[in-house]
């Protein structure tokens, strides 16, 4: 028996294809004139300063915290959610108190003040 | 896919079963991976241009072709032709693979698109959780390519990319809970044959956060920050050009489509309409017909969103994602699995009733709240002026 | 002619070279923005081994939460270090030749050690029809793993706390 | 009326609601937030006491099989644990009790709280919070179906004994004029003391606990109680002993903590650092309800095997409640402290209750629960009510003399619990007096107040058991204990009447002292009316009524002493003669003491006395025995790892490698050869470097030792 | 399945080994994070594996490495958050400058 997968790896295959007879015919195609100004760092005509590395601000980092924390959380949802019909009713009730424990994660960010953008 | 099967076994009896689904499988994986991109992009960029410029009071392409039809096509040829640049101080590798990548990422979302009835690539039980995830392979090319690019602009761009996707994602995560929850499965065919009613109808607020996040996640106005040209150029796609910036741009347009097309599988009842059925070819063309009318128009109102809305601020953008569409998708999702437990709501009907009265009530009380919330903040607004003042 | 066993090995040599080769990146890249992408590659190796194993819904998990978020916010974290992009230094530490003979000791050991036990594989049957459906993996989440589905959430909710405490910028 | 039976979870449950609503929700807003309280333990008190009509009415069969729910609570694997609530004869007699007690310390501590008035306690939603916790905590108790739910409940309860005792731990100094560091010291101190001390109880009762389950798989208790179970148990042998034994003592471990039997009575005299009402509350209507009723509850556990006339684990009960009658006794004539001899009196009036226990009776021990109780907590609150009538003497005081107002600020001999700066209170707080009078009348065990009945039960009990025999054994030896006990309990209370009432004031603020309001001496009549005539519920010319509402549960058994025992006047008569004597004596002897005399006892004690007044050197004992030896203990070993082996080890090689470069210095600039001296040098460093390596702080080390060790243990459990 | 389960075993344990010295000889914190990471899908391999092979009726297997998916998250949520507190403290991420308990 084949993995119901089967098909995604043969549309995998057949995907990467795509860019790469896309990249490959317009290699043959296209002109190649490189000249270090065309090849240096855009910066609407300006200049390099420094280094690509400015300091990031970390608020960056606590979205995708969040992100990580409610997909794990989704994660755990979704088999509750397609077992829902057969489960008995307290199913529901420990539903709640997960998403309200997942609620309060939101409610803790917010009052926080880790989803301001400022 | 099995009846397309087992049609080739029968007009070739001495074909084997597994050959035949190799066939198959190539020739429809060929499809979605080269005909439709192509198809899909020259049509709608047309389409997109035409209704902008209706909407602006403009003609559009209208030199390429009649009615400037082929201008898609004189796009592509620009695009071959164009130099390919690579900055100097780029990571090459990376650099390449980011756009390979995103072109992969959109079309792997497509192997479980019911288009029709009875086409789908893989009708996987976890279905609409694979699109989901395979919508992280997006976030990652956007991070390859602002990071290789060793560009400011790129960089901030790629920042901000994945921090708008992360946030918007979960409002789509849970407005799609809420579908599995009504439909009982993550199969994308089976939530089309879950919905005798569309869940347009009985979830309108789960369509509304998941076609609003949507719009998000694939960056299009009022969200489209991830390259907004007067703050970070480009944003993570500025230092490319040439064939690599148009698998970007290839793979937006898919995204386009497929976020129309899940929209439909998952709220407008799919392929479903009058006489569309597996049973036919007829059937299933109409069934076909239906399915890319009903995405048609999703994509058309997107672009009608774009021609009216203006780009909003980021952090208006964040806190739109966070503080109203998450809450308001959980309070769903409560409210929802709520409905389904009350015993006395056991025949469909009553089920879709009580399914759209929790809707009606989550969207009040939100919209009640956020009433309540903007008043109390302009109070307090007004009464920081008064203090200042007095 | 492909026989389904063939096409399993062939998807298993590939899984396998993806993985391991991803997982000798990891360790062995001295970019670490590479190790990170790197580490992708593996997990999206595992992502496959998963699929192969009929566990459809443990694949599009893995590739959700470790491709798709935890994979990303490494990539964060590494982005926001700024000082390791910028600074080329050497990526091992001065015992990693302990380390590596000591490491390959275990995989030898642990290479013998399985190869000894004899495993109680189920019988031909019940491996044809494994036990899959996401609906019975939520029944039994939330009938007898009820404690811990619930302390899951509990931990998320610790963990993002903490990270919010330590990662805010005061 | 089986209607009530369902509402059994909202006993507990009413106050469980009041506590989370307070402290979620109502935590600003005192009144509300006492109201709340209040209102909770009132609508558990109304279930209760339905619950007690229904089992009333219905007969024989609902007090022995009663009524019972069943929840699957820890789904864990493959296992399910359940918890479930039960009632039956003895419990429903608890929850005529319990709840009610409960809302009279609610109410009168609204009152004592200052609700509403300038020196309103800071902290006073959350008291109200504690206090519904403890509530619903021993609520639980009486309702559990099972022991799991039992423990978790005694634990609630721990916990919140902790709490309330440490309640002024936290005193706002600020607000709080009349407070000084040194008491809230002792509060935390206090508090700290009485979760250790009855922690060492409880984690015996969890291990007995944890036995009982490995050797039955359940903790039922009708599932425990059945012979087939029992007798299995007897098979068993642990120690030496059947093991259904050792789990028996193990409970009653647990038992002795909580209700503060010797040895671990310490806490109890200590917990009056906390307000009043948690006293009462304490003394009265949980903490040390609990061990007595769990003891009752799991009875069949301590006779199984034997008769219950030689059960050893109920010769040890009635040996250890014997020792407490005479040791909280005799400790109660020497105390100054009003609430510390009440707080004595508790233990040996506990002890009363093991050794009715002991005896084999569930019934007289529950009785005298319940009978003291009521005059307990009246005679605590009582207590409370005289107490703050002096702090408010001591107010009035320095208010009307603006001149004497300094000095009297610093009077820092004034205390106002200290009953030998009282006196003459009859005259100042003639609503308190009387219901005092009441209270210690039944404590003493005068006919006809409630102690007379409960305490004379378990004395015939004895009697009667020593009669059977004749011989020198455990039941004279009760008998014995609990007369002379009779006598001393006369005589503390004579002797606290008569400082506190009588006499002449001690102290101005005495003189000036005030009757309490309303909300506080109302309480103390309804408990006065119950003293008064609780004990008929159980009279022997009565029928004994409460033996059949409450003794048919063991039956099943058929183990447990259920039998009443018939009125014995000579046991009536004796110590009816002693407490009447006591009482006199005690009397006599302070009616006329004044401030600052040598007291009565002590002239002709001496050093008895002194051995009284310091609580027979138990604390300090411990203080020796135990803390010190267990500081001590940490100490070295800290001192193992700082200063004397590991350090000092690292800082040798590091010494002897200085030494030897020293020694290669002078031989350096006496010898040409460098090479062998430097080689000496690099060898000490590179021996002292490595040992070092243990040491990296490098997390990459460490678990690179990890690694290699596990490999090392795989390698031994493979191939040795 | 046509694939011998001590394939799959030897795999899992390279994978693991990997992950181990990774771990081991980084000198970069979010390196050693990076080796974790692949030890602790060594593991998820394993348990899948075995459900698979052993007790395929029984999802207790998959329910485990559901967790495990879950405490990672968590995991490198919380470790790269000290991470990233440690870097702006200390201006390092190198595991051997971070000493602060060194002797």
């Amino acid at each position: 028996m084949l993995s119901e997968f089967a098909f995604v790896g043969v549309l995998i295959v057949f995907a990467s294809l795509l860019p790469i007879a896309g990249l490959g015919f317009a290699w043959l195609v296209r002109p190649k004139k490189p000249n270090p100004i065309k090849k240096s760092t855009y910066e609407c005509g300006l200049e390099t300063i420094g280094g690509t590395w400015v300091q990031f601000r970390a608020q960056y980092y606590i979205f995708a915290l969040m992100f990580v924390v409610f997909d794990v959380e989704a994660v755990f949802l979704l088999p509750w959610a397609v077992a829902y019909d057969q489960l008995p009713a307290y199913a529901l009730i420990e539903a709640v108190i997960f998403i309200a424990i997942l609620a309060l994660a939101l409610v803790y960010a917010w009052r926080k003040d880790a989803l301001r953008w400022s | 896919m099995e009846a397309t099967i087992s049609w080739l076994t029968t007009l070739i009896p001495q074909l084997p079963v597994p050959t035949a689904r190799l066939i198959v499988y190539v020739v429809y994986s060929a499809i979605l991976a080269f005909a439709a991109p192509v198809v899909l992009v020259v049509a709608y960029t047309y389409m997109e241009r035409k209704v902008l410029a209706r909407l602006q009071d403009r003609i559009g392409p209208n030199r390429a072709g009649p009615l400037g039809i082929l201008q898609g096509l004189a796009d592509a040829v620009k695009m071959l032709t164009k130099e390919d640049i690579t900055p100097a101080k780029a990571d090459r590798i990376v650099f390449n693979l980011a756009p390979m990548l995103a072109v992969v990422a959109a079309v792997l979302v497509f192997a479980v698109l019911p288009v029709a009835p009875g086409v789908i690539g893989t009708d996987l039980k976890v279905g609409i959780l694979y699109v989901v995830a395979i919508g992280g392979l997006g976030e990652l090319a956007a991070l390859m390519a602002g990071w290789s690019s060793n560009n400011k602009f790129a960089l901030i761009g790629a920042f901000r990319t994945v921090a708008q996707l992360v946030s918007y994602e979960i409002p789509i995560v849970l407005a799609i809970i809420t579908v599995v929850l009504a439909s009982g499965s993550m199969q994308l065919g089976a939530i089309v044959a879950a919905q005798d009613v569309p869940f347009l109808f009985t979830l309108p607020v789960a369509f509304l956060i998941f076609f609003v996040a949507s719009i998000a996640e694939i960056g299009r106005c009022p969200f489209d920050l991830l390259e907004a040209e007067s703050e970070i150029v480009a944003g993570f796609h500025t230092e490319y050009s040439g064939m690599k910036f148009a698998m970007f741009f290839i793979g937006e347009y898919m995204h386009l489509f497929s976020a129309a097309g899940i929209a439909t599988a998952l709220f407008l009842g799919g392929w479903r309409g009058p006489g569309a059925g597996e049973a036919s070819i007829l059937g299933v063309l109409l069934g076909f017909v239906y399915f890319l009318a009903k995405t048609t128009l999703l994509v058309f109102v997107m672009m009608w969103v774009r021609g009216t809305l203006f780009r909003i601020r980021i952090d208006h953008l964040l806190d739109f994602g966070w503080k109203f569409l998450v809450p308001v998708a959980l309070f769903l999702l409560v409210a929802v699995a709520f409905v389904l437990k009350v015993p006395v709501l056991n025949s469909p009907t009553f089920r879709w009733l009580g399914m759209l009265a929790a809707n009606g009530v989550v969207i009040l009380v939100s919209l009640a709240l956020v009433v309540l919330a903007a008043r109390h903040s302009r109070s307090a607004a007004l009464r920081g002026v008064a203090g200042v003042d007095g | 002619m492909l026989t389904n066993q063939m096409v399993q090995i062939l998807v298993f040599v590939i899984l396998t070279i993806m993985t391991l080769g991803g997982g000798l990146g990891v360790v062995s890249s001295r970019n670490l923005f590479h190790s990170a992408l790197f580490l992708v590659l593996s997990l999206v190796g595992v992502v496959g081994y998963y699929a192969l194993l009929d566990a459809g819904f443990l694949a599009v998990v893995q590739l959700l939460i470790y491709v798709g978020a935890i994979a990303v916010l490494i990539l964060f974290a590494i982005m926001l270090s700024r000082g390791l992009m910028a600074r080329r230094q050497h990526q091992r530490n001065e015992q990693w030749w302990i380390a590596a003979l000591v490491v390959l000791l275990v995989f030898v050991v642990l290479l013998v050690v399985l190869g000894q036990v004899d495993w109680p594989v189920a019988d031909e049957q019940a491996l044809l029809s494994p036990n899959v459906s996401v609906g019975q993996l939520g029944q039994v989440l939330l009938g007898p793993y009820m404690i811990p589905f619930e302390v899951i959430s509990v931990l998320l909710l610790a963990a993002l706390v903490g990270a919010i405490i330590l990662a805010r910028e005061t | 009326m089986g209607f009530f039976f369902n509402l059994t979870p909202f006993v507990p449950l009413f106050p469980l609601l009041a506590f989370a609503v307070i402290i979620l929700f109502t935590h600003r807003n005192n009144r509300l937030s006492s109201n709340i309280a209040i209102g909770g333990i009132t609508l558990s008190t109304v279930i209760a006491w339905g619950i007690v009509a229904a089992t009333i009415a219905g007969g024989e069969r609902t007090r022995t099989e009663g009524w019972q729910l069943s929840i699957p609570w820890l789904p864990a694997g493959t296992s399910v644990l359940d918890i479930g609530l039960a009632v039956d004869g003895l419990s429903a007699a608890m929850l005529f009790m319990v709840p009610f007690v409960c809302l009279m310390i609610f109410i009168y501590s609204q009152g004592y709280m200052n609700l509403g008035k300038a020196n309103q306690d800071p902290r006073y939603a959350r008291f109200f919070a504690y206090m519904s916790l403890f509530a619903a905590g021993m609520l639980g108790l009486v309702v559990a179906r099972d022991l799991l739910f039992a423990f978790i409940s005694w634990e609630v309860m721990g916990l919140c004994s902790y709490l309330l005792i440490g309640f002024w731990s936290f005193r706002n100094r600020n607000t709080e004029d009349h407070i000084d560091e040194a008491q809230v010291d002792r509060a935390k101190k206090a508090g700290l003391k009485a979760f250790i001390t009855t922690g060492i109880g409880d984690v015996l009762l969890l291990a007995g606990i944890a036995l009982l389950y490995s050797y039955t798989g359940t903790l039922t208790f009708r599932e425990l109680f059945q012979p087939e179970t029992l007798a299995a148990l007897q098979q068993q042998t642990l120690l030496g002993m059947p093991a259904v034994t050792v789990i028996a003592l193990l409970i009653f471990g647990g038992a002795v903590g909580k209700s503060a039997q010797f040895p671990l009575h310490v806490w109890l005299p200590d917990a009056m650092e906390g307000p009043t009402p948690v006293s009462a509350l304490i003394h009265a209507a949980t903490m040390v309800a609990a061990g007595v009723y769990l003891v009752a509850r799991t009875m069949p556990l301590f006779i199984a095997g034997f008769d219950y006339t030689s059960a050893p684990a109920l010769y040890w009960v009635a040996i250890i409640g014997a020792i407490t009658v005479l040791l909280g006794a005799t400790i109660g004539l020497a105390q100054d402290d009003i609430k510390r001899v009440l707080a004595y009196s508790t233990i040996s009036q506990l002890g009363y209750r093991m050794m009715g226990l002991g005896l084999g009776g569930v019934v007289v021990g529950i009785v005298h629960l319940l009978t003291h109780a009521f005059f307990k907590a009246l005679l605590f609150l009582g207590a409370g009510s005289v107490i703050h009538g002096m702090e408010h003497g001591h107010h009035a005081m320095s208010h009307h003399a603006p001149g004497d107002l300094a000095e009297s600020r610093e009077d820092e001999s004034f205390n106002a619990n200290d009953m030998k700066q009282m006196g003459g209170l009859r005259h100042r707080m003639p609503r308190t007096v009387w219901p005092y009078l009441f209270g210690t009348l039944a404590l003493v065990g005068l006919a006809p107040f409630a102690g007379f009945w409960s305490k004379d039960e378990i004395l015939g009990e004895a009697f009667v058991g020593w009669q059977h025999t004749l011989a020198i054994d455990h039941h004279l030896l009760v008998w014995l204990a609990g007369t002379v006990g009779v006598f001393l309990t006369a005589l503390y209370m004579g002797r606290q009447l008569a400082l506190v009432f009588w006499g002449r004031p001690r102290h101005q603020a005495a003189a000036q002292a005030h009757e309490s309001p309303n909300s506080r001496t109302v309480p103390l009549m309804i408990l006065a009316g119950f003293a008064l005539v609780g004990g008929f519920a159980n009279a022997p010319f009565l029928g004994s009524p409460l033996h059949h509402f409450m003794a048919d549960i063991h039956q099943a058994s058929h183990l447990v002493n259920v039998a009443a025992t018939e009125f014995n006047f000579v046991v009536a008569g004796m110590s009816t003669i002693l407490a009447v004597t006591g009482l006199l004596a005690g009397w006599l002897l302070y009616r006329n003491y004044q401030a600052g005399q040598v007291e009565p006892f002590k002239r002709y004690l001496g050093p008895v006395f002194t051995v009284l007044e310091r609580k027979y050197y138990i604390d300090e004992f411990y203080q020796l025995a135990i803390v010190q030896p267990v500081v001590w203990l940490a100490d070295q070993v800290f001192n193992f790892d700082y200063r004397w082996v590991i350090d000092p080890f690292v800082n040798l090689v590091a010494a002897i490698g200085r030494w030897a470069a020293d020694i290669s210095g002078v031989f350096d600039s006496v010898a040409i050869d460098t090479f062998l001296v430097e080689g000496v040098a690099r060898a000490f460093n590179a021996a002292g470097r490595w040992l070092r390596y243990t040491q990296t702080g490098r997390v990459q080390n460490y678990l690179l030792v990890v690694v290699v060790t596990v490999l090392m243990l795989v390698g031994l459990y493979l191939y040795l | 399945m046509g694939i011998p389960l001590y394939w799959w075993l030897a795999v899992a344990a390279a994978l693991f080994c990997l992950g181990l010295y990774g771990a081991l000889s980084r000198k970069n914190a979010i390196g050693v994070l990076l080796g974790i990471e692949l030890m602790l899908n060594a593991v998820n391999i394993n348990l899948v594996v075995f459900w698979r092979y052993i007790t395929p009726q029984a999802l207790t297997g998959q329910i485990f490495a559901m967790f495990v998916i879950g405490i990672a998250a968590a995991e490198a949520a919380a470790g790269l958050a000290i991470i990233i507190a440690a870097y702006r403290q200390r201006d390092t991420v190198v595991v051997d400058e971070l000493d602060m308990m060194h002797w």
